[in-house]
């Protein structure tokens, strides 16, 4: 049985090192680590920061859902999900997915199943907040966030 | 009384984050909620134009259009999700 | 152009979060990083250490071929690369492997994709040192490791 | 002359970590040179009993044992890689 999953929602950033170090600490039976942080990005530089609103119970629920399903796909360790909330700059880290397994196989699929669960279907959503002071758009959910879900059907 | 929960977009075009109000007796599904709402007012019909991307979860659950809204104390009316 | 992959080979520990800020630092059209961690596993709890072997020289060309590989079948903002020699005990870290790219599959199948090549490709070889003092044997290379490169063919 | 390197079990098996040998005008490929080095005592034959899992780097590049072995200056042999 792997330990119950970590799940965080917070506003504050978080720290990749300590997150693996959780999960690994004190234990010999772990073979492989992935972790997964996902990134504010603006290539075209307009972009002041991402305003991350999330609805609280439901975000934890439904991320600790996800990480059960994985638990019970993949042989795991140890799991660790942390997605953050409000004013995120370009640069800064948005969401981390840890995952611990004897295999790497196991820890590599589950991160990508946790991720790709995450995208669609944990109830946050994204607004950009330009450089310029213009009020900027809600970003649409991506069709290929959505053709990600059906191969893990 | 059910409390109803809007996000997003659909917060910002009823105007409200949330509210209480008493299901008339023929809401039955969420797609009939989604009906019901969207005869409350020009804002509420604006944000419920499209019922295909109006996600909803009765007590913090995902739940189909065609669920039965029986049981719920809270619903949530949200547009589709963009985390990671 | 991706920065030159980072490729060392070395005694000492790492830190996962160091070498990630290193690939990310001051960057903004980085959407996503992804870290593997592989680690001295002892489930039996009757290895002391492993004794790592390597090439020297070779390691480092092979470690760097492999990068170079991997950048050019996705597009990265950045790949490191860092494998240890020498004893290491049971939960201690052995390689680490950061990928970074604008799109998290890219960021995920490059991080497989080099493991699954440095299991294989790159010389190391492991050698059990046992708890009771008795010598203990080289660590077979596994048929699953061979079988992992073939879906990159 | 040539530099060999062995490592891991080959290198145990052979009892030394390299050396510098002339090889002879008619090894000329890896599969000739693993041969010859089968007659240079007990211990060679050891260490290369089973050539399929003896691999070889020349100058530092992983080689087939149908190669040639012209222009070494470095040959390492090697059992499978378990890196990682």
């Amino acid at each position: 049985m792997p330990a119950a999953p970590t799940i965080r929602v917070q506003a504050e950033d978080f720290d990749q090192q300590e997150e693996i170090n959780a999960l690994t600490a004190g234990k010999c039976d772990i073979g492989a680590v992935v972790s997964f942080t996902g990134l504010c990005r603006d290539e075209a530089g307009t972009l002041a920061a991402l305003e991350l609103e999330h609805y609280p119970g439901m975000a934890e629920a439904q991320m600790r859902r996800i990480a059960d399903e994985a638990c019970e796909r993949w042989p795991l360790d140890g799991v660790t999900v942390v997605h953050r909330f409000g004013k995120i700059a370009p640069g800064d880290n948005i969401v981390l997915v840890v995952t611990a397994s004897r295999h790497r196989q196991a820890a590599f699929d589950s991160a990508a199943f946790l991720m790709d669960f995450m995208k669609s279907k944990a109830p946050f959503w994204k607004r950009e907040i330009r450089k310029d002071g213009s009020e900027g758009a809600w970003v649409d959910a991506r069709d290929t966030d959505h053709d990600a879900l059906e191969r893990w059907q | 009384m059910v409390k109803l929960v809007y996000f997003a977009w659909i917060r910002e075009r009823i105007g409200k984050s949330e509210e209480e109000i008493e299901l008339p007796d023929d809401v039955e599904t969420i797609a009939d909620l989604i009906g019901h709402l969207r005869t409350r007012g020009e804002e509420y019909a604006l944000a419920l134009q499209v019922p295909e991307v109006v996600h909803v979860a009765i007590n913090q659950e995902h739940r189909q259009h065609s669920d039965p809204v029986s049981g719920a104390r809270e619903i949530a009316l949200f547009p589709p999700m963009t985390g990671g």
